[in-house]
C-alpha cells in the first residue's frame, strides 16, 4: 500500500446515449507503484482512454463516474478519492501534480497562443515561481531538456511552425514543467512517424528517470508496451482481462485474448502464410453479456464461459486473469 | 514474374505552397510493378507515397513523366480515351468511415461500379452479382439493406473491398487500407486481401507506413522518401540486409514485439 | 447519417417538434381565415371605427372599421406566401450555383463567388429598394427583392458545404470508377448536402418575413388593397399611445412567425451536426 | 503580404465595379421611360423632351453608363431630380448623422452580443445560457419597428424616461441605438456563442484543463481568442451595414440620416440620388468587409506568417 500513488478501484464510468446510461469501462481495479510505467493497452472502444480520463477530470461532458474511486496517494499516508473531489480542487491538484500528453500535437497546442506562453501558463496558475520572469528561464531550460533546438527562439514561436515530433516534445514538456509526480500519457505516439515515436518513447522513459515520475501509458500498439512498460493492464469490452509484468505477459500470455492480439500482429522476419485471428467482431457496446464478454469469440471456451462472469484469479505470482479455463 | 503490368518513368509532382515557391511531393521516381504481385510503397508521412499512388491511377495529373499500363501509354490520354483503363484499376481507401457515403445502402454502393458500366442489363443480375462480392468479403447478406454508419470500421473496409474488386480489375490499389483499423481486425483484412489476390490473380500496388504489415503482405518493397525512391528490393532481401542506410534507421525504429509467432 | 434517420432523430426531438407544430397550427389558422371569422378583411364598417378589444373584435378594429383580427389572418398568408417561394427559389438558385463552384472550380468559382460578393455588397434593404424602384411595389417585385437579397449567402454556405463533401474518399472512389461528373453532383454531393438545404431553407425564411414586413412598414413593399403584417403596423403607428395593440398585434404575429422558424431552424442544425453541442 | 493585399484590393475594385454596373442597369430598365415618370401626367411632350435631353437620357446605355462611371470615379454621384441639390451634398450632409447613430448603435450591440455569448458558454446549460440563447434568438426574431415602437411607447408615452424622437442630442439618440442595435447584438452573440462552444470541444481544451484551468478560464484564456475571428468578420459587415444607413430607425426616430435619405429618394423615384446613396454603402461595406480581413490576417498567427 504505502509504495502506491493511485490505486483505481472498481471504476464503472457510463456514457448517457438516447437516453440509456451504458457502462463503457467496468469495474476496473489498477494499481500504479511507485516511480513505475503501466501500460493499459486494448482495442479501440474498450474504455482505456475513458478510464485515464477519469484521474484528472477531463471525461468528456455524456460520460459519468457511476461507481468506483480514484485514490490518490499524493504525499505519503494520505489519500484523496479525486472522482469525488470539486472541479475547483480537481484542477489545483492534478494541474501540479498529474501531467497529461495527448494524442494529436496538431491539435493538443493552442494555434493562437505562442508556444512559451502555454509552457509556462502552469506555472503561473499554481504559482510556482515568483514571477513571469523566473517561469520564462525555467520554461526554456526545460524546452532545451526534452530536445528542442534554439529554445529561445521556439519560446516565442506558434505550434504551426513545429513539426509533430517538435510539438509532442513541447507536450511533453508542457506536462513535466510542474514536477508532477505521475504522467499521463494517451496515445503518445499513434499519430507520429515510427522514427519519431522511437524517440519520443525514449524521451518520456528519460523523463520519469529523472523526475522520478510514475506512468501510465495508453496504447493499443504491443510494442510501446514491451518497449517503455514495467506492468500492463490488457483490457476488453471496459474490464481488465489480465494484468501482469511485461516480461511475463510476452512470455506467457495467458488469457485467451491476449494470446489471439499477440498472434494477429504481423512481424518482421518470419510470418506465417496466413496471420492467426481472433474470429468475429467486437459486439455492440450497449449489448448486456451475461457471460464472459469474450466467449463468443474464444478459441478455448468452456459452457460456464457463456453464463458466468468469470472472476479474477492470480494463475502466478503477480500475474492475475479474469478468464475460467487459463 | 510475367510482363509489367505498371511501368512508370520520371514522374515529377510539386505543390505551390504561396509565394511562389512550390514543395516538391514526388521527385523522379520510376518504378515498375509485374503482374500477380504485391508491390509495396512505405515511408513516413509526407514522402510521397499515396500522391504517387493517385497519379499512377490518374487521380491526380503529374508535372511530367510516363506512365504505362500493360504496356498501352495513359499517361498522356484524353478522360475519354483514358476512361477503359479506369475499369482496370481500383482502389481501396484508408479512413472506412470517408470512403462509402452515408447517404446510400450497401447494396447500391456495391452496385454502383457495376450500373456505371451497365454490366448487367437487369436489375436481379446486379443483386446477384452484389451479393455474390458480399460473400467474397466474408459479409452477411442482411447487409444490403443497411446504411454505412451501422458496420465497424473492418465491415466498412469489406465492403469498400467488395466495390472495388466488383468490375473485376487487374490492379487493387490500397491506399493505407489497415493503417486505421485495430491489430485485430487488420489482420481479417490483411488475409481477405490476400485470399482475394490470390483467387482473383489481382496484382496489388499497398501503400503504408507500418513495416511489419508491408513484410507480411508484400512480396517486393519500395522505400520511399523525401519523394525519392531509396530502395527497392524483394521483401526477405530488404529486412535480411538493408542497403540504404533510411531503410536501415526505419526498421530499427520499429519497437519490437517480443515473443514468437502465435504463442 | 441515413435520409429516414434525420427524420427520425427530428421527430423524437422536442425542440423540433414545438416550433414545428406552431408553424403547423398558423399556417391552418391562415388558410381556414374564413371560417374562423365572419368578417371580411376588406369590408369597413365607419360605425364601428377604431373601437378597442371586445367580444366581436378580439383586437379591435382600425381606422377604417375593419376587424384587425381577421386582417391578421389575411396578411399572415402574404407573410407565409413571402416566407416559402421567394427563399425556395432562392436556396435553389444558391444551391445549385454553390455546387457547380465547388465542383468545378477555378473560373466557374471566381465567377459565381464575385456575383455573390456584388450580391451582398448591396445592404438588403437598399437592393430592395432598387428593384421596387425599377418594378414599383408589389407582391411579384418584394419576391424578386427576396430572391436577390438571399441567394448570395446560400451560394456561399452551400459551396463550403460541398467542398466538404468534396474532400470524401467516396467522392473520390466515384471517380476511380469512371462515374461521370452529373452523377457524382447527382447521386453523391446533392443527397448529402440535403440536410444542410433545409436547414439554410428555415433559416432563410425569418429573415424574408422580417425584410418584406419592414418594407411593407415603410409603405414601399406591398400596396393596399392587399394586406401585409408590416403594412398594418405602419399604418396605425399613428394611434400607437392610445392603441398600441393596432400596430402591435400584426407585429407580434411576425415576431412569432420569425421566433418559431428561427427556433426550428436552429434545432435541426443541431441534429445535423450533434458535434455543435459537445462542451 | 503584399501580394495577398493587392490581390484582395483588385477583387474589392472588381466588385465595386460589377455592384455599379447592376444598379445603373436595374434603375434604368424601367417599363416606360423615366423622364415621363417623374413629372406625371399632365405635363407637355415638350417639356418631357427638354427634361429627357438636359439628364441625358437620351444617349445609349453604355454611353450614359461610361459619363456616370467617369463621375463617380471624380466622386461626383450627379444631381438629383427631386431636390435639385447635387447627391455629394445631401449625402455630406447627411452622413454624420449616421455615423454617430451607427457608432452608438455598434457599441451597444458588440458590449452585449460578445458579452451574453461568452457567459452563455461559462454557464453552459444552466440558467443563465438559457435565459441569453433566448433574448438573442429574440433580438433576430423581432422586426426593426416592432422594437421601436414598442420602446416608444414604453419609454416615452408610459415612463417618459427618452425624447420621443431625435433632438440634435446625444441622448435621444440612445433608444434609436438601441433600436438599431438590436439584432446586430443577436446575431454576434449567437454567433459568439456556437464559435465558443466548437472550439471547447478542441484537445486543446483538453490540455488546459489538464494544466489545471477550470472551465471558465479555459473559454477565458483560450477559447475565446479563437473563436473571435470570425465575430470580428461580422462586426466589421455589421459596421458598415450601419454606416450606410438604417432605413427604419431613422425613419421612426426622424434622424436625418442616409437611411431617410435612400427613403426619400425610393418615395420620389429620384434615381440619381438612390444610385448615390446605393453605391456609398457598397463601397463601405467593401471597405468592412477588407478591414476585417486584415484584421484577420494580423490576429490569427497562421495566416500572418504566410
Amino acid at each position: 500500500m504505502s509504495n502506491t500513488l493511485l490505486e483505481i478501484k472498481n471504476l464503472t464510468v457510463s456514457v448517457e446515449k438516447a437516453g440509456r446510461l451504458t457502462a463503457i469501462v467496468k469495474g476496473v481495479d489498477i494499481k500504479v507503484p511507485q516511480g513505475k510505467i503501466v501500460g493499459l493497452v486494448g482495442e479501440s472502444g474498450c474504455g482505456k482512454s475513458m478510464t485515464a480520463k477519469t484521474i484528472n477530470g477531463i471525461l468528456p461532458t455524456a460520460a459519468k463516474i457511476t461507481d468506483g474511486a480514484v485514490l490518490w496517494h499524493g504525499n505519503p499516508n494520505t489519500e484523496t478519492d479525486l472522482a469525488r473531489l470539486s472541479e475547483q480542487k480537481l484542477r489545483k491538484l492534478c494541474g501540479s501534480q498529474i501531467g497529461m500528453v495527448f494524442q494529436e500535437p496538431m491539435t493538443s497546442l493552442n494555434p493562437m497562443m505562442r508556444i512559451g506562453s502555454q509552457v509556462s501558463e502552469a506555472l503561473l496558475i499554481h504559482k510556482l515561481v515568483q514571477n513571469k520572469k523566473e517561469a520564462r528561464a525555467k520554461t526554456i531550460r526545460l524546452l532545451d531538456e526534452v530536445g528542442i533546438p534554439e529554445p529561445e527562439l521556439r519560446y516565442r514561436s506558434f505550434p504551426h511552425e513545429l513539426s509533430g515530433g517538435m510539438r509532442q516534445r513541447v507536450m511533453i514538456a508542457m506536462a513535466v514543467i510542474c514536477e508532477p509526480k505521475l504522467l499521463i500519457a494517451d496515445e503518445p505516439t499513434t499519430a507520429l512517424d515510427v522514427t519519431i515515436e522511437a524517440q519520443i518513447l525514449k524521451l518520456i522513459k528519460k523523463m520519469c528517470d529523472a523526475y522520478s515520475m510514475s506512468a501510465i501509458v495508453i496504447t493499443h500498439n504491443m510494442g510501446v508496451v514491451a518497449q517503455i512498460c514495467d506492468y500492463v493492464y490488457v483490457m476488453y469490452m471496459g474490464r481488465i482481462m489480465e494484468r501482469t509484468t511485461v516480461k511475463r505477459l510476452f512470455e506467457r500470455p495467458l488469457h485467451p485474448y491476449t494470446r489471439g492480439l499477440l498472434a494477429s500482429i504481423p512481424r518482421i522476419g518470419k510470418n506465417p502464410e496466413y496471420l492467426q485471428t481472433i474470429p468475429g467482431n467486437i459486439p455492440e457496446i450497449g449489448k448486456e453479456i451475461v457471460g464472459c464478454e469474450f466467449c463468443l469469440r474464444c478459441s478455448d471456451d468452456e459452457r460456464a464461459c457463456f453464463f458466468e462472469k468469470p472472476m479474477e484469479r492470480e494463475i502466478e505470482e503477480g500475474h492475475f486473469v479474469r478468464c475460467h479455463t487459463a | 514474374m510475367d510482363g509489367a503490368l505498371i511501368i512508370a518513368k520520371g514522374i515529377h509532382k510539386s505543390y505551390p505552397i504561396g509565394r511562389g515557391k512550390r514543395h516538391p511531393a514526388v521527385k523522379d521516381v520510376s518504378l515498375e510493378l509485374y503482374k500477380g504481385e504485391t508491390l509495396a510503397l512505405v515511408g513516413e508521412s509526407g514522402c510521397g507515397k499515396s500522391t504517387l499512388a493517385r497519379i499512377l491511377m490518374r487521380l491526380t495529373e503529374a508535372d511530367s513523366g510516363e506512365i504505362y499500363f500493360d504496356g498501352d501509354q495513359i499517361s498522356g490520354l484524353a478522360g475519354r480515351d483514358f476512361r477503359p483503363y479506369r475499369r482496370r484499376m481500383q482502389m481501396v481507401f484508408q479512413d472506412p468511415a470517408s470512403s462509402l457515403d452515408p447517404r446510400m445502402k450497401v447494396k447500391d454502393i456495391i452496385a454502383e461500379p457495376l450500373k456505371t458500366w451497365h454490366i448487367f442489363d437487369n436489375k436481379a443480375e446486379i443483386l446477384e452479382r452484389v451479393k455474390e462480392l458480399l460473400d467474397m468479403v466474408e459479409l452477411k447478406e442482411s447487409a444490403l439493406e443497411r446504411y454505412p454508419h451501422q458496420f465497424s470500421g473492418g465491415q466498412k473496409q469489406r465492403i469498400g473491398i467488395a466495390r472495388a474488386i466488383a468490375l473485376e480489375p487487374e490492379l487493387l490499389v490500397c491506399d493505407e487500407s489497415v493503417s486505421a483499423l485495430d491489430v485485430s481486425v487488420q489482420a481479417q483484412i490483411l488475409n481477405l486481401l490476400k485470399k482475394l489476390k490470390g483467387e482473383l490473380g489481382l496484382s496489388c500496388l499497398f501503400i503504408s507506413h507500418d513495416l511489419s504489415v508491408v513484410n507480411f503482405i508484400a512480396d517486393r518493397v519500395c522505400v520511399m522518401r523525401g519523394g525519392m525512391l531509396c530502395e527497392t528490393a524483394e521483401t526477405e532481401e530488404l529486412y535480411a540486409n538493408p542497403r540504404h542506410e533510411y531503410t536501415k534507421y526505419l526498421l530499427s525504429s520499429i519497437p519490437v514485439v517480443p515473443g514468437m509467432q502465435g504463442a | 447519417m441515413g435520409m429516414n434517420d434525420f427524420w427520425k432523430l427530428c421527430i423524437k426531438n422536442k425542440s423540433v417538434t414545438v416550433p414545428a407544430i406552431i408553424i403547423v397550427s398558423i399556417m391552418l389558422l391562415a388558410v381556414f381565415a374564413p371560417m374562423i371569422t365572419q368578417y371580411d378583411e376588406t369590408r369597413q364598417d365607419l360605425l364601428m371605427r377604431l373601437v378597442p378589444p371586445q367580444s366581436g373584435h378580439i383586437f379591435g378594429t382600425d381606422e377604417l372599421g375593419r376587424d384587425v383580427f381577421t386582417r391578421i389572418l389575411y396578411g399572415t398568408r402574404i407573410s407565409l406566401s413571402i416566407a416559402l417561394f421567394p427563399t425556395a427559389i432562392a436556396v435553389a438558385v444558391g444551391t445549385a450555383l454553390g455546387i457547380l463552384s465547388a465542383y468545378f472550380g477555378k473560373w466557374a468559382d471566381f465567377a459565381i463567388m464575385r456575383l455573390a460578393d456584388i450580391m451582398l455588397s448591396i445592404p438588403g434593404m437598399l437592393l430592395a429598394m432598387v428593384v421596387l424602384y425599377t418594378f414599383g411595389g408589389s407582391l411579384s417585385s418584394v419576391y424578386i427583392a427576396l430572391v436577390l437579397m438571399e441567394w448570395g449567402s446560400v451560394a456561399r454556405v452551400t459551396r463550403a458545404a460541398a467542398e466538404g463533401i468534396l474532400e470524401n474518399d467516396y467522392v473520390l472512389a466515384a471517380r476511380a470508377m469512371g462515374v461521370r461528373g452529373y452523377a457524382i453532383i447527382f447521386r453523391h454531393i446533392l443527397p448529402n448536402l440535403i440536410p444542410s438545404i433545409i436547414v439554410l431553407f428555415t433559416v432563410n425564411i425569418p429573415s424574408s418575413i422580417l425584410a418584406e414586413s419592414a418594407l411593407s412598414f415603410l409603405g414601399i413593399g406591398i400596396q393596399p388593397p392587399k394586406v401585409s403584417l408590416g403594412l398594418m403596423a405602419g399604418t396605425s403607428k399613428q394611434f400607437l399611445f392610445q392603441m398600441p395593440w393596432l400596430s402591435l398585434a400584426p407585429a407580434g404575429m411576425i415576431m412569432l412567425l420569425s421566433l418559431s422558424f428561427n427556433f426550428l431552424g436552429d434545432a435541426l442544425r443541431d441534429v445535423l451536426d450533434p458535434k455543435r453541442r459537445a462542451v | 503580404m503584399m501580394a495577398g493585399l493587392v490581390r484582395r484590393l483588385s477583387g474589392v475594385v472588381l466588385v465595386l465595379i460589377g455592384v455599379m454596373l447592376l444598379i445603373f442597369v436595374m434603375l434604368r430598365i424601367i417599363p416606360g421611360d423615366p423622364a415621363s415618370v417623374l413629372l406625371n401626367e399632365h405635363v407637355s411632350p415638350a417639356t418631357i423632351e427638354k427634361l429627357t435631353e438636359s439628364m441625358g437620357l437620351n444617349k445609349s446605355l453604355p454611353e450614359q453608363f461610361w459619363d456616370y462611371l467617369k463621375g463617380v470615379l471624380k466622386g461626383d454621384f450627379g444631381e438629383s431630380y427631386y431636390l435639385h441639390q447635387s447627391v455629394n451634398a445631401l449625402m455630406t450632409e447627411a452622413f454624420p448623422y449616421t455615423i454617430r447613430l451607427a457608432c452608438m448603435a455598434a457599441a451597444f450591440a458588440w458590449c452585449f452580443g460578445i458579452f451574453s455569448g461568452i457567459i452563455s458558454v461559462i454557464r453552459y446549460e444552466r440558467l443563465l445560457d438559457y435565459l441569453f440563447r433566448g433574448l438573442s434568438l429574440l433580438g433576430i426574431s423581432v422586426p426593426i419597428f416592432m422594437v421601436a415602437l414598442f420602446l416608444q411607447y414604453l419609454l416615452y408615452y408610459r415612463w417618459s424616461l427618452v425624447p420621443l424622437t431625435y433632438d440634435g442630442s446625444i441622448f435621444s439618440l440612445i433608444l434609436p441605438a438601441v433600436v438599431l442595435g438590436w439584432d446586430s447584438a443577436g446575431s454576434i452573440a449567437r454567433l459568439t456563442r456556437s464559435g465558443l462552444i466548437e472550439q471547447m470541444g478542441e484537445p486543446y481544451i483538453d490540455t488546459a484543463k489538464a494544466k489545471g484551468l477550470i472551465h471558465a478560464k479555459a473559454v477565458w484564456t483560450h477559447a475565446l481568442r479563437n473563436a473571435i475571428l470570425p465575430v470580428i468578420t461580422m462586426m466589421a459587415l455589421q459596421l458598415s451595414g450601419m454606416l450606410s444607413g438604417a432605413v427604419i430607425t431613422e425613419s421612426i426616430f426622424g434622424i436625418p440620416g442616409l437611411g431617410r435619405l435612400a427613403l426619400t429618394a425610393i418615395q420620389t423615384r429620384d434615381m440619381p440620388l438612390l444610385q448615390g446613396t446605393v453605391l456609398f454603402s457598397a463601397f463601405l461595406i467593401a471597405l468592412g468587409n477588407m478591414a476585417a480581413d486584415i484584421i484577420n490576417t494580423l490576429l490569427d498567427p497562421r495566416r500572418r506568417w504566410g
